[in-house]
């Protein structure tokens, strides 16, 4: 029998190691798998490269991982965002190492990881500061940047409902990253706020196929991003 | 004498100019205030680059929901007919040319539409660029809203970026607090100019040659 | 207003050029347009390029476009199938230029052209005939194949239900080509078993955004691919 | 006496081995028959390059839905838990490394792991090759099932294949009517044996050279 689900949060985390990459899904204070990031702070891994479009807000979840030292760099496309303080902070202090990626682009490597792609060709950035040492290839009459896959060791996502089979909806737009990122992990754990039986899902409405996931864990009432 | 524009009148005239049935990408700040200013008879399709085709405006009070919001973190609501879809999906649209409009502010643009709005030259605090670099090389048309000059009155508008570029030779038009100017291989046209500037007024603020257009006229303010 | 909506199969196909590129949704007989490619065989285009997975079933829709001598090009992955007659006498006759694509380099090199890419690297074909003077690379100590993004002047897409601004679920399987066909087209024309009222879709549940849509016209009773 | 394994009996071995839990992609032909098969304790999901995920068994008379088959175009049904995406996602999965096995029949098996079975050497008849190299590249396992020789006894396991190749060197076990063989970067090692059969005969019977395991045993035909 296929069953992902898993009892606790503990048991969601166990294993991450140092020094990981683990890509965590959310966009702004949306779709952010606060609990699940508490959980790896309990956890204890540290020297961790954390991909996420933002950097945090407030003392919480992805701020409250960073203020715990626990991550070496962010792999990010807006750090910069109001409540910010920590990694700002951190920044200012030379104590975490930035890289940063246009959206799409961050987007779009870490799919190519999924996809099993060795890479790809984007206009977005030719002749600017992020593209400064990337091969560029003129491909019928247009310049384009050379990017390759970002896989995750790691992924942590939120989802709304989930099944045993790893089957994922989200709500509204929470969604963001978390399918791609699902899918370029090699352990991909989900908290959802509610698990169904299997087949409850509609399968034409199903975002992510649950082939992306490894592990579930019931969160019946997520707390808020970036809270105090 | 002049009286440049505030950015709430930058933005409403910019929104003047949203074609019907456009599909329109509003960057985060001023470009945001566009959506309160196009005419009501147009149905414009807002997308935002977090997974939403179809943003309606703010939500009533008490009505929020913290998983629909716009790139600037606002809370948005679903018109009929909207769509919700994953980032790599909403940046299809975004870097492939799907989107007729991306409107964005800018601390400076070249002469030849190089356009510069993600990172200051200032090294301490972290710089973000978002979804600026992809819009820039993907949407149909680039508009810039912005101030024309800086608050010292250095001009925004010049030969060549200082600050670091998001994309070469993409804006096509560019609203400012002073005037309408389209970029064109031609060089810079001004199309309008804020009522009681001159030409020569406008020229002495910028850095960048201007060519008034035959059919110039007053921006249009109400 | 926004309405994508047009009267008649035939002003769905107009203005379709000679010579023109166009991509053909389906999966043997699941998804396939059949009353827009009979009305593309009344429209008159000719020297086509087509894009589609197989070559067509029977002596109705793609075989009958290929039988009226209207492509002089067909680009697919698998244009063998129990009655592709009209393909195989074509071909014996030397009467179609075939390119045969891996099933998923066709599919992710339309997804490059909707994706604003310039091209990917690809694990698929490595060392084999189909990679024959394509550029390889070794990217991480594994070999990729360099493919191109593969546009369509026009994509024919068969959906279930759609609304004014275009916006399209599908039923069953029958989705298969469509979603990417639909973003890699210049001009993409849908026929859709129900027109419903804007709205009427669930935003969450949307399978092809409308942005990615140009034309829908009503198909209530279409007919099933591959009849005699 | 040797009895060679019929089609169903060696889709009937290669069943025994799928894992309870996997993710399984079924070729064209003999291994279509292979879910028949599998013991009915193990929850396999069948994966189709059409975009289903948790296909069931094929549907009773008068229930076909005709969006609704698998990639060899049989009427297919849909085993709850199961999902339905478009083709581009069934290829990340297929190219991605995300499924366990993938099952499929070949002309030619070479020492090392080539596979060759998408084309033949005949070129009125126009080649296709469907999802067959993606698989390839991509699944984490590759299983083979086909008949040990061509109908006039020519081995189908060789040095070098004759035929073109779909992969190098992805084969890692195969199932044939007279053997069932791994594939290792020591060469080929023979599992089992199909009942009578002596290690000389097989071997004349291939085209490459065999080593026979310690633990091997005679195929299980039931």
């Amino acid at each position: 029998m296929l069953d992902k689900r898993v009892k606790t949060l503990a048991d969601a985390v166990a294993g991450i190691k140092d020094g990981a990459v683990v890509l965590i899904a959310g966009f702004g204070s949306s779709g952010i798998p606060v609990e699940l990031i508490h959980a790896l702070i309990d956890q204890g891994a540290r020297d961790l490269t954390v991909v996420s479009n933002n950097a945090g807000s407030g003392r919480t979840d992805l701020a409250a991982l960073l203020a715990a030292g626990r991550v070496r760099k962010l792999i990010c496309s807006y750090p910069k965002t109001s409540g910010s303080v920590v990694f700002e902070e951190l920044y200012a202090a030379g104590k975490i190492e930035l890289e940063l990626v246009p959206q799409g682009t961050l987007s779009e490597r870490m799919r190519a990881a999924g996809a099993g792609l060795g890479g790809f060709y984007t206009p977005t950035g030719v002749g600017t500061d992020l593209a400064k040492g990337k091969e560029v290839r003129t491909i019928n009459g247009r310049e384009y940047v050379f990017e390759t896959p970002l896989k995750g060791d790691v992924a942590l996502i939120k989802a709304e409902r989930a099944d045993r089979w790893g089957n994922l909806v989200y709500h509204a737009a929470a969604r963001n990253f978390a399918p791609t990122m699902a899918m370029a992990a090699d352990l991909t754990i989900v908290q959802a706020r509610e698990i169904v039986e299997l087949g409850a899902l509609d399968p034409e409405t199903i975002v992510t196929p649950g082939i992306f996931v490894d592990r579930v864990v019931h969160v019946p009432n997520p707390a808020p991003a970036g809270q105090p | 004498m002049t009286t440049a524009l505030s950015r709430t009148q930058i933005a409403r005239r910019a929104a003047q100019d949203i074609p019907d049935g456009a599909y329109v990408n509003l960057g985060i700040g001023l470009p945001t205030l566009v959506a309160n200013f196009v005419p009501k008879d147009r149905e414009v399709i807002y997308h935002s680059e977090n997974g939403i085709l179809g943003m309606g405006p703010a939500p009533a009070p008490g009505t929020e929901d913290p998983d629909l919001i716009n790139a600037s973190k606002q809370y948005v609501t679903l018109l009929p007919g909207a769509s919700i879809f994953h980032h790599t999906d909403a940046f299809i649209m975004m870097r492939g040319g799907h989107l007729d409009l991306a409107l964005m502010g800018a601390f400076e643009v070249s002469c030849t539409g190089d356009l510069a709005n993600w990172a200051t030259l200032d090294d301490k605090t972290p710089p973000g660029v978002g979804g600026a670099m992809d819009l820039a090389a993907g949407a149909k048309a680039v508009w810039v809203l912005m101030d024309h000059t800086t608050k010292d009155g250095r001009p925004r508008i010049v030969e060549q970026c200082t600050y670091p570029l998001t994309a070469r030779g993409v804006v096509k038009r560019i609203y400012t607090s002073l005037a309408v100017i389209d970029v064109t291989p031609d060089g810079l046209f001004v199309r309008e100019m804020a009522p009681g500037l001159s030409f020569d007024e406008l020229q002495a603020r910028t850095g960048a040659p201007l060519r008034l257009a035959n059919d110039w006229r007053p921006i249009a303010i109400d």
